[in-house]
């Protein structure tokens, strides 16, 4: 890469003209933005609309990667089908990305890239350009730094930022990043910048509250698949599906057909799905192998935890979105302590 | 490539197997295709959708066609018996594994069957049919509801024929009116009959989850080790190249790890079933 | 003797027949059976909290919904004091546009061509034509689904404004598919006219909202040709209600006098000159003369407001501006009445509600209630003067004049007599 | 051959035949595929069966409408109950928490003459093969069931809650962030999300989820203050009736 060593800084005015770069280089850019309540990746065309202080949006930045609806393809029925979609989407700035959904991107791209690829993901991803953000606050949800995915990161972006109080420390984290920067003619920052950021991020490492631990927590759960804390906590599960629907590493789809009117022409559609639903692992004649609650929402955890079939791809990130909505203030870190023994 | 779209295919002829089983003999259009028995095709029917199903055919013939032999059960299947030869279908694939035929060679086989399952089982049978020295005694146990839910009829005799093997056919029961010299009984009943050696064999089962179960439970105390046993499974399945999560057992993928699986390998799984 | 019966009147929202027997020209008994199962809308509203008034009574009438919203929301914020601003009044004046040109285009294009085409159902009719009114129509339904969050029984209308803020551009994307529909509205002119219809007049009440600020819809005093002159607070005293043996909505009529007509046609003739003038340019081609007094008429006027609604639907959109569209109340008790104009006519609500924002007692009169009992007058003068023609031409003469009231029977919220007629 | 088709109405408000007919300029595309042989609203041609398939809208609320919609599943090959009255009684069936001649006297001077019956689905008395939830279903929905019905498999009708389609629009969630009654989590899906899209609370009117679990959003709904009759009235609106609410309706 060359020069990764290599640090800029600049000002709150020095970001905006980053994003209005990118704008004009043909990028669409998505930055945190507070709506109501809650934050959102949306559209952004300056740094003003930005929440440069956001804790984490609803749904992750996966929303723009692996897009909760998407056509597979258009299909005639006289003549075959032809693949409409060709994968050629907009190029895409992702500005301002925590270091949990950093590492939840870069378990994706693992997983997409895994043979056989899939071709829409890693066309969007090809295109996607991240400059991460790190976090200024945690709040008591995050759990990140037991994960290993933050609040430190050195790779999953192309710039990452750092609020060191008095200016933004900038590091590349690409060659395409890099030059970027360059092209900014951004100032080198001195050892000054690096020493608030490890500052800020001792701080930070300071406040967290809730934890969960990777060691051995995989093993753990699978030897522990009759423990009670499964059908205890599936009595408050609704299975809404909302946990794993907000998560940045989940990745499930279902597919289906949807036919014109006229019953010759249509779409292959791949949508998000959730093991958390009862539909997910039905098969014909009405069979199911996760018809009970708690096999399900267990399932749902073993695949967090690292011991289900996402395993590594999928497994927790810290960012604490299922906690936040679950209706049932259902939390994967207890669940997790249960098997550990506490509580 | 993606992945996801399927090739055409032309139905070139549809046998009927059972009251609710039909064969389809299938040309790709755009030429090649290869596959190891026990692999299994996405076959669409476009706008009602896609299914996992079983080749039944021997690799041999996968030039000029392979063939898939599907229960209707719902939508896709429903639709697919009521396509004509010259219909076109997408079949996306071959995935999965498939039987494990090189570790068989010189070994003695025990195969058993149960229901539709005998169609992911067919091509292995062929296979031992065609190269017959590379095998040792190989018997074939195969089960069904009532004598004319037995799949692959026209070839029993070719089957029962094989020197140092043998073919079991056993029912759940028999229709008054209906003549039936063989078996009644579930499939594990024939396994007193069976005579393959336990330390230097392979068995390889496919059917419904609850005859599997009964199988495996059987076998090992017949003196099988779990990693003698292989079960072909069946998840619901939506992409077949490990990415839709559907089809996990576990931690495993039936569509990439299997669709089989070792004893040994499933034992320890969440949602244990066997 | 001769006996018409008009089992299952169809091409009506709902479910009616008709009983006539006529003796020479005079007419011996003539029944407008109502045979719609009863709901009990008002008894079910009873101990429910204010809030859903407005969700529960939306499906009296899975045409008129908007209305029962408007007229519900605005009883209830009687109640409990509740002013809303501006642009929340903009946006309900929207949205009740929206469902009249929704409502009205399904009557017109939908129940009503077939009688002047001759055919038995729209199905069979000029697919070219079909296509452009249906594009018509959805105008409305979208108007309606985009402030209201659904097309059928919106979901944003609440006590104290919406639930959230309709998008300008989305309106301003809209502004082009209602200039494009418009013309649609005014091509229509000749399939309405005087010329397709009988030549039928009628001395009768009629009455409707009408407000000096604008063409009444949501809020506005209740006047007649009659002379009446009221506030919506003394629609019961000068409106009664009573049971009739024989079926059908309760029967109402103006205390004194008898029965009175609502809708569009007693809208169109009381605030003529406040259509646009796009619209009143339309009346002249018509051939009809407003005020009208043939009951035939109601289906230009329907046209009429659909021509005039879109262009002030034009101006509304333009004036429109993003803001809040919720204003904060607090809970008491009381009760108030409201009307607003359904497409069909005059929709009263009036609530009782206690200061725990249960609902104690609820008042419906929905307009179809309102005409039932003028739409067997206007037959009782109608079948004298064709009743040389056939039974069958009779009864689907009938069926027409019925349908020009564009008669809503799932609005009849109180119902009494369950004939049924077998399959 | 066109499908024939029958639509029929009970006790309703006719909101689900509307929405039908918001189809607008698609419907010379359906005429193309379904011919109407009985649609009592939109034409004065009223054929008898059999019916390819039959629409039912409207719950079942007087011993007349029970011979009628048992003649109609006779003539019909598919029976689909076309919206929450017909799935479940929907919104008419909240009577049935009042004794019956309460309700007739609040509404009429003199109730002798009314007879209904308690309000219920058509499936109390007649087999369904779909069921198109909602108050009302959407256009969306209702298509999708033309179209199965002409290929002959299963309509993909959503059984799932609410929350997933709520999520594929990235809405605030109401009743996390907001501690706002949504009965999202236990009410299917298929609408959507159209009510938290714009800011509401989800009432419910798809009726329950494939598999709901009423006891903890009861839990939920008291946590954030909702009182026992608050739930009750909650549970007790568009699907009172389904066998999935009646316990916790109380009926
Ligand atoms: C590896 C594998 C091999 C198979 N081999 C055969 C075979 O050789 N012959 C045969 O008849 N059947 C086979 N099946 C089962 C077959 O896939 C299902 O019966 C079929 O998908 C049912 O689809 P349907 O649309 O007709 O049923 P519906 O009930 O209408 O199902 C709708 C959708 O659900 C999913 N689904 C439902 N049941 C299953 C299931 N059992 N497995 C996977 N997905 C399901 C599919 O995506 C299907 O399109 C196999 C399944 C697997 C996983
Ligand atoms: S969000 Fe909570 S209630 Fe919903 S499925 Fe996940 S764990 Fe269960
Ligand atoms: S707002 Fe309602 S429907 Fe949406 S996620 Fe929250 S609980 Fe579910
Ligand atoms: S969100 Fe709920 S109440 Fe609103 S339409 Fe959907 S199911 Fe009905």
């Amino acid at each position: 890469m060359g020069g990764a060593s290599q640090l800029f800084k600049t000002d709150l005015e020095g970001l905006d003209r980053l994003i209005r770069k990118l704008r004009s280089g043909g990028y669409v850019v998505y930055g945190p933005v507070k709506q109501g309540r809650s934050w959102f990746f949306l559209e952004i065309d300056s740094v003003k609309q930005v929440d440069l202080n956001y804790v984490r949006t609803v749904l992750p930045p996966k929303k723009l990667l692996h897009p909760p609806r998407e056509k597979l393809f258009e299909f005639k029925l006289d003549d075959g089908f032809e693949v409409s979609e060709k994968p050629t989407p907009s190029a895409v700035a992702l500005f301002g990305v925590h270091p949990c959904d950093l590492k939840a991107i870069e378990r994706q791209d693992e997983f997409f890239s895994q043979t056989p690829e899939d071709p829409y993901y890693l066309a969007r991803r090809r295109n996607t350009l991240i400059i991460g953000l790190t976090c200024t606050r945690v709040d008591e949800n995050c759990f990140c730094l037991s994960r290993g995915t933050g609040p430190e990161v050195s790779t999953g972006f192309d710039i990452l930022i750092t609020d060191v109080g008095n200016g933004y420390l900038l590091e590349p984290g690409s060659a395409k990043g890099l030059e970027l920067l360059k092209s900014l003619g951004f100032q080198e920052a001195g050892d000054e910048y690096l020493e608030a950021k490890q500052k800020l991020i001792e701080e930070l490492k300071k406040s967290f509250t809730k934890h969960m631990p990777s060691e051995g927590l995989a093993e753990l759960a699978k030897s522990l698949l009759d423990h009670e804390v499964w059908k205890e906590t599936a009595e408050r599960c609704l299975s809404c599906g909302n946990c794993s629907l907000v998560c940045p590493t989940c990745y499930c789809f279902d597919v289906y057909d949807v036919l014109e009117l006229n019953l010759r022409s249509g779409v292959r559609v791949r949508e998000l799905d959730s093991c958390q639903l009862l539909e997910y692992a039905e098969v014909a004649l009405g069979g199911n192998f996760r018809r009970n609650r708690f096999q399900r929402l267990r399932h749902w955890m073993l695949c967090k935890f690292g011991a289900a079939g996402g395993g590594l791809y999928s497994s927790c990130v810290g960012c604490g979105r299922c906690i936040v909505y679950c209706p049932a203030s259902i939390d994967l870190t207890e669940v997790a302590g249960r098997l550990r023994g506490g509580g | 490539m993606n992945p996801y779209v399927p090739r055409i295919a032309v139905i070139e002829s549809i046998v009927d197997e059972t009251p609710d089983i039909k064969t389809f003999r299938l040309r790709i259009t755009d030429g090649g295709f290869s596959f190891v028995p026990g692999q299994f095709v996405m076959v669409s029917v476009l706008g009602v959708g896609e299914s996992a199903i079983s080749i039944s055919s021997h690799p041999d013939d996968a030039e000029k066609f392979i063939e898939i032999s599907v229960r209707k059960v719902g939508n896709v299947t429903g639709s697919l018996f009521r396509l004509k030869p010259g219909d076109k279908v997408g079949v996306r694939g071959p995935f999965g594994n498939g039987w494990p035929v090189d570790k068989a060679v010189g070994k003695d086989l025990l195969i058993v069957g149960g229901g539709c399952g005998q169609g992911a089982l067919r091509p292995l049978i062929l296979d031992v049919l065609r190269h017959r020295d590379r095998y040792g005694r190989v018997e074939i146990l195969y089960g069904a509801r009532t004598p004319q839910d037995l799949m692959f009829k026209y070839e029993h005799d070719v089957w029962a024929s094989v020197p140092q093997g043998c073919l079991l056919l056993t029912v759940d029961r028999v229709p008054p009116g209906v003549e039936w010299k063989h078996n009644v009984g579930v499939v594990t009943r024939l396994f007193e009959h069976v005579t393959v050696d336990p330390a230097n064999s392979l068995v390889c089962i496919c059917g419904p989850e609850i005859m599997m179960h009964f199988a495996v439970k059987g076998l090992l105390s017949m003196g099988f080790k779990g990693d003698q046993i292989y079960l072909s499974m069946e998840r619901r399945m939506k992409c077949g190249v490990g990415k839709c999560g559907h089809c996990q057992i576990g931690g495993k993928y039936v569509c990439k790890d299997g669709p089989i699986f070792t004893y040994e390998e499933l034992k320890l799984e969440p949602d244990k079933i066997l | 003797m001769k006996t018409v019966r008009i089992g299952y009147l169809t091409r009506v929202e709902g479910k009616a027949e008709l009983d006539l027997t006529i003796d020479g020209e005079e007419v011996k008994d003539l029944k407008l059976k109502i045979y719609e199962e009863p709901r009990f809308f008002e008894a079910l509203l009873i101990g429910r909290s204010f809030e859903e008034a407005v969700e529960l009574t939306s499906r009296i009438c899975g045409i008129c919904y908007v209305t029962h919203q408007l007229s519900s929301v605005r009883a209830v914020e009687k109640v409990l004091g509740v002013e809303v601003n501006d642009r929340i009044r903009l946006l309900r004046r929207l949205i009740a546009i929206g469902g009249i040109i929704s409502s009205h285009c399904l009557h017109l294009y939908l129940l009503a061509l077939p009688d002047v085409l001759g055919l038995p159902d729209v199905f069979t009719a000029d697919p070219k034509l079909l296509v452009k009114a249906l594009r018509l129509k959805a105008v409305g339904d979208k108007l309606v689904e985009l402030i209201g969050g659904r097309g059928v029984h919106p979901v944003s209308i609440v006590v104290g404004g919406f639930t959230y803020t309709p998008p300008k551009d989305k309106l301003m994307e809209l502004a082009q598919s209602l200039k494009e529909a418009k013309k649609t509205a005014v091509e229509s002119v000749p399939l309405f006219s005087a010329d397709k219809f009988p030549k039928f007049e009628v001395d009768c009440e009629r009455v409707a909202l009408s407000n000096p600020e604008e063409y009444a819809i949501n809020e506005g005093r209740v006047k007649s040709n009659k002379g009446l002159d009221i506030s919506e607070d003394e629609f019961r005293a000068f409106i009664e209600e009573t049971q009739v043996p024989h079926s059908t909505a309760k029967h109402s009529k103006v205390k004194g006098r008898g029965s009175y007509m609502v809708g569009p046609l007693s809208r169109v003739n009381l605030n003529f000159s406040q259509l646009s003038d796009d619209a009143r340019e339309a009346a002249e081609a018509s051939g009809f003369k407003f005020p009208s007094s043939n009951p035939f008429a109601a289906n230009m006027a329907r046209l009429l407001e659909v021509i005039s609604l879109i262009d002030e639907a034009l101006e509304l959109i333009d004036a429109y501006r993003e803001g809040p569209v919720r204003v904060p109340f607090q809970v008491k008790g009381g009760s108030a009445g409201a009307i607003t104009e359904a497409p069909r006519g005059m929709n009263y609500h009036w609530y009782s509600i206690g200061d725990d924002g249960l609902i104690k007692a609820a008042d419906i009169s929905p307009p179809t209630c309102q005409n039932a009992r003028r739409v067997e007058d206007d037959l009782r003068e109608y079948v004298p003067t064709i009743a040389h023609l056939s039974e069958k031409e009779i009864a689907s003469r009938c069926a027409m004049l019925i349908r020009a009231y564009d008669p809503c029977i799932s609005c009849a919220v109180h119902s009494i007599e369950v004939k049924v007629k077998k399959l | 051959m066109k499908l024939k088709v029958g639509v029929f109405k009970f006790t309703s408000c006719s909101g689900c035949q509307v929405e039908l007919i918001r189809m607008n300029e698609q419907l010379p595309e359906l005429l193309n595929l379904v011919e109407f042989k009985y649609w009592a609203m939109a034409s004065s041609k009223l054929e008898d069966g059999p019916y390819d398939l039959a629409l039912v809208e409207g719950a079942i609320s007087t011993p007349e409408c029970i011979e009628e919609v048992k003649a109609i599943r006779e003539k019909s090959r598919v029976l689909v109950a076309l919206g929450d009255c017909a799935v479940t009684g929907g919104v008419p069936s909240i009577r049935n928490w009042m004794s019956q001649r309460e309700a007739e006297t609040i509404v009429y001077p003199k109730p002798g003459c009314i007879r209904s019956t308690r309000v219920y689905g058509i499936d109390e008395y007649v087999k369904v093969d779909y069921y198109l939830k909602g108050c009302p279903p959407r256009l969306e929905n209702i298509l999708e069931v033309f179209k199965a019905v002409i290929l002959g498999v299963k309509p993909r009708l959503r059984q799932h809650p609410v929350c997933v389609e709520c999520k594929f629009y990235e809405n605030e969630c109401l009743l996390t962030t907001y501690k706002q009654p949504c009965m999202g989590p236990v009410t299917a899906a298929g609408c959507g999300a159209i009510c938290p899209n714009v800011g509401r609370v989800c009432e419910g009117c798809y009726g329950p989820m494939s598999d709901p679990n009423i006891a903890s959003m009861v839990e939920r709904l008291k946590e954030i203050g909702l009182s026992d009759d608050e739930i009750l009235r909650k549970f007790r609106k568009y699907a009172g009736m389904s066998k999935l609410y009646r316990e916790v309706a109380k009926l």
